[in-house]
């Protein structure tokens, strides 16, 4: 959008550098992720609920009695969501796709990238897997993708 | 029992893409609107409640301090409320408390959102994702929407076309709404081939980027009436917050807004409403996108769940309908600038008080709801207005 | 008149330059232990208030949104306040609202602030200033504290030693707080041999980077009687804005407070208190730096206007003087976490309660008063709390 | 600083660029102070009273009835501070110094930089004026320092 013509401006940034925590639960869940290529979620001894993202309490029950236990790589497609634009806007020629997924043994999920898939490929309800980055660095970006489980 | 509090007036401004104002110079605007529109003068004013979502829009942090002499705040008990998009309607709630607490008579609720100083929304909107799970992946608003939209008409069996009669609806309301930033007199044609941003979400699906305020006075039931003799009372308010993790809810299901659903309960419940549907005259509801008109209608039982299609396709939200919804325009019609959605309340006001000039609906509107949404698919915050 | 609203249990953790925890894990840490020492559940909580004074610290805008969960807030009422420092005071007085509005019974107040996860502190800081008249000359923070403490012992002949001595005794009573952060035991020559970060303030003289959280449970009249025989009641609340126009203020005078005197006034109006340094027996003062406590003494009424050197001096303030200030440490000793300075309320409870341990004072306390201080020289909240 | 060890951090950035509007108040102000190395201040013609910075409206009065004087580039030094860090903290040899100025003919002031003295030439109180830039471009940068006024 065009700005308005004589206006006065001062222009300029504001920038500032962060080292976010990942926090006690996320630093097992990264480093999990990384060496071992696994999904690692907090059980609720209570409840029974696993929590992915993993957190040290249950929200519900609302203590710390909590067990990391390990989540299948695989799930389902709880919705996706398709772009033609970047995050900086850019226009793109082919789509960029993301999606929420569910995990099972897990009652919580993970929204990443979709990939080896075209937006018609897909359906709410369908069987999604992780794919693994080779090369890990205890971040989210640790998963390439989630794509359609290949029967 | 609370103590009953009215609003007594409303403070406007014209809504603009870029505004050449401060937020000093924009809030003094509505602050002054609203004192004349009330008859009152800033002494009379006892405390101020600033509303802001996202102070990195107009890069001054802790915008409320800009905001204290233009508010008829100076020297007085103020306070900051910010809790993302739904601070338009979480706003009068504090402003409610503060009056219903019996600590203050008269208090001012002023809004503001300068959303165009920066560069690019996107980064603004980035900071508010989660670091570890969400922001590395580059999420952003319009697949965020995108994210949403297609659970809810997956669940519900929505169509693109309804979403577009909605576009439609806010953007040729707006035509008759003098403080308004995009109205547009279109076809659900020129909606359905608006480039799409995220589907099913197109371009005129989508509301703009706007800088403005609103103000709203509030007052103790004993000064309301002696103020005057149609006082508009708050009748009720909720407010719901959900998980951030909004890939592991409970519900399971990003397309149906437990939060809101319960918010409107919560403002019913305490307005003594059981059947929106026939009890609400008027609606102004949180409409960043269509679908979240549609959502929103649907939570605040002003159409059964699943409904809101239905309610657009037979006309019942429109200016002349059963319920109108959004005749302002909407924030789609309207503008959007975030906190000063609090504008939602306005209208309903204005309806009200039959000071809605040609934004005035054709039936008699003695209650009306308004409600505001945001964070992470999160917050919903209500209020239900209106005459004894 | 208002409702009465008790205070009925707070929630501590140690406070930490940089904790390993994320935000969401320091606010359950609080939580939960707010609710053990109450003897509540999470389902006990109506709503929730939150209070953070600047979010570009963590880094995590809305940072109201990541602390729902751990708050006993899903699914609930929830708001977000934050007014700068005096967010430290503002948010229980927000909390207040709530429960004396009649809408809430029980309500949760938290206050949080992760100061360490970004690289420059003075870059969040440079966020704050006007960008027009103030950023470009690349103010602060310490310049910032200078130019007022310049102005505050010109105006009333207050020393340096006078300072030191301030600060020899909060870090001193922080020893005796297990929640501290930054516990010393220094002479006034220690402080008076600090380096200066601008004259008058060295650095002894200040507060530390902090991480940390609090909790503060609220009740109404009816529910805090069938909890406790022995309810501490919220007896008065102020608060005071100025001008974000520093250099243009009316009273001609940084070194002057006068919302803060303002502020004062209103909560012991509200507490019926006409003489506090007779009738406040425990106060914890917001102390960022230490001119800072000295200025809010005097603002409080606990010292004559000006008097705050002399009441040092003659050990009036100390833990065991006739009307100690920070037995906890204040922020000096236990931390300065903006908004989460909180504390200083929550040890005006456990020294009313007889429950703060080693830093209990050597007196019977039955009214306490806690303030807290921010924006550009502008705001200051009070709180008086106490038994019957 | 130093850094607790085994910590794991997501490393990352806030960047936002800005262009702040002056507003009506402030495009008058900086243009004059660009143009013709004048300070600007608006008199609310209910109180008489003088701002600077100046403001479309007077907080008091709480109306727009404002119309536009120059004020003296003198005034009186309300107070000043010195620091031997630059912002972004680094160690300085010579004090930075900054000084809060009412300005003769208003009921306002400005901050800014002191220069021509040490800190010991300072007292509150003394006349101070102002020293302009020669290239000047509607910033409050225009201003090159404070300087004590020369008898
Ligand atoms: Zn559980
Ligand atoms: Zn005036």
């Amino acid at each position: 959008m065009t700005k308005k013509k004589n206006e006065m401006t001062i222009d300029g940034e504001i920038q500032i550098k962060y080292k976010w925590s990942l926090g006690k639960a996320g630093e097992r869940f990264f480093t999990e992720l990384r060496d071992n290529k696994k999904i690692m979620g907090t059980k609720c001894r209570q409840c029974g609920r696993v929590l992915v993202p993993p957190r040290i309490f249950c929200e519900e029950c609302f203590v710390e009695d909590m067990e990391w236990v390990e989540v299948e790589p695989k799930g389902t497609l709880m919705t996706f969501g398709d772009s033609y634009f970047s995050t900086d806007g850019k226009r793109l020629e082919e789509p960029w796709m993301l999606g929420i997924v569910r995990l099972n043994g897990s009652d919580g999920g993970l929204i990443h990238f979709i990939g080896e898939a075209r937006p018609e490929d897909l359906q709410i309800g369908m069987p999604m897997e992780i794919v693994f980055k080779d090369k890990r660095e205890a971040s989210i970006m640790d998963i390439l993708y989630f794509r359609p489980v290949k029967d | 029992m609370a103590k009953r509090v009215a609003i007594i007036g409303v403070g406007m401004q014209k809504f603009e893409f870029r505004k050449k104002e401060t937020v000093e110079e924009m809030v003094f605007d509505v602050t002054r609107n609203a004192l004349e529109n009330s008859h009152l003068s800033k002494e009379d004013i006892d405390a101020v409640v600033f509303g802001s979502a996202v102070d990195a829009f107009c890069g001054i942090h802790n915008s409320d301090k800009v905001a204290i002499d233009a508010s008829g705040g100076l020297l007085k008990p103020t306070m900051r409320n910010s809790t993302s998009g739904s601070t338009a309607i979480s706003t009068p709630i504090l402003g409610y408390t503060h009056v219903a607490s019996g600590m203050y008579d008269l208090v001012m609720v002023v809004c503001f959102e300068k959303m165009s100083e920066n560069e690019s929304a996107q980064a603004v909107f980035s900071t508010v994702y989660d670091e570890a799970f969400v922001r590395p992946i580059g999420l952003n608003v319009p697949i965020q929407c995108g994210l949403e939209a297609r659970a809810y008409i997956n669940r519900y069996g929505i169509t693109e076309r309804q979403m577009a009669k909605v576009s439609v609806k806010n953007r040729g309301n707006a035509l008759s709404n003098p403080y308004a930033q995009l109205p547009m007199k279109l076809t659900v044609e020129d909606v359905m081939k608006s480039p799409y941003l995220s589907w099913p979400v197109k371009l005129f699906d989508t509301s703009p980027v706007t800088d403005g305020a609103r103000a709203v006075i509030l007052a103790s039931e004993d000064v309301a009436r002696e103020l005057t003799d149609d006082p508009v009372w708050v009748k009720g308010l909720g407010r719901g917050a959900d998980s951030v993790w909004f890939m592991g809810r409970t519900n399971n299901d990003l397309g149906r807004l437990d939060y809101a659903y319960m918010a409107a309960k919560q403002a019913y419940d305490m307005a003594g409403i059981r059947d929106p549907m026939s009890e609400i005259d008027y609606a102004e509801v949180y409409d960043p996108f269509t679908y979240k008109e549609m959502q929103h209608c649907e939570a605040l039982g002003l159409c059964p769940e699943g409904g809101a299609g239905r309610m657009i396709d037979e006309g019942i939200s429109l200016k002349g309908g059963a319920l109108p919804v959004n005749a302002s325009g909407g924030l789609q019609g309207e503008g959007n600038p975030i906190g000063a959605g609090m504008s939602r309340l306005c209208w309903c006001y204005f309806q009200i008080k039959g000071q809605a000039g040609d934004c005035q609906v054709p039936k008699d509107v003695n209650t009306a709801v308004a409600n505001g949404w945001g964070g992470m698919y999160q917050y919903n915050a209500v209020m239900v207005i209106g005459r004894d």
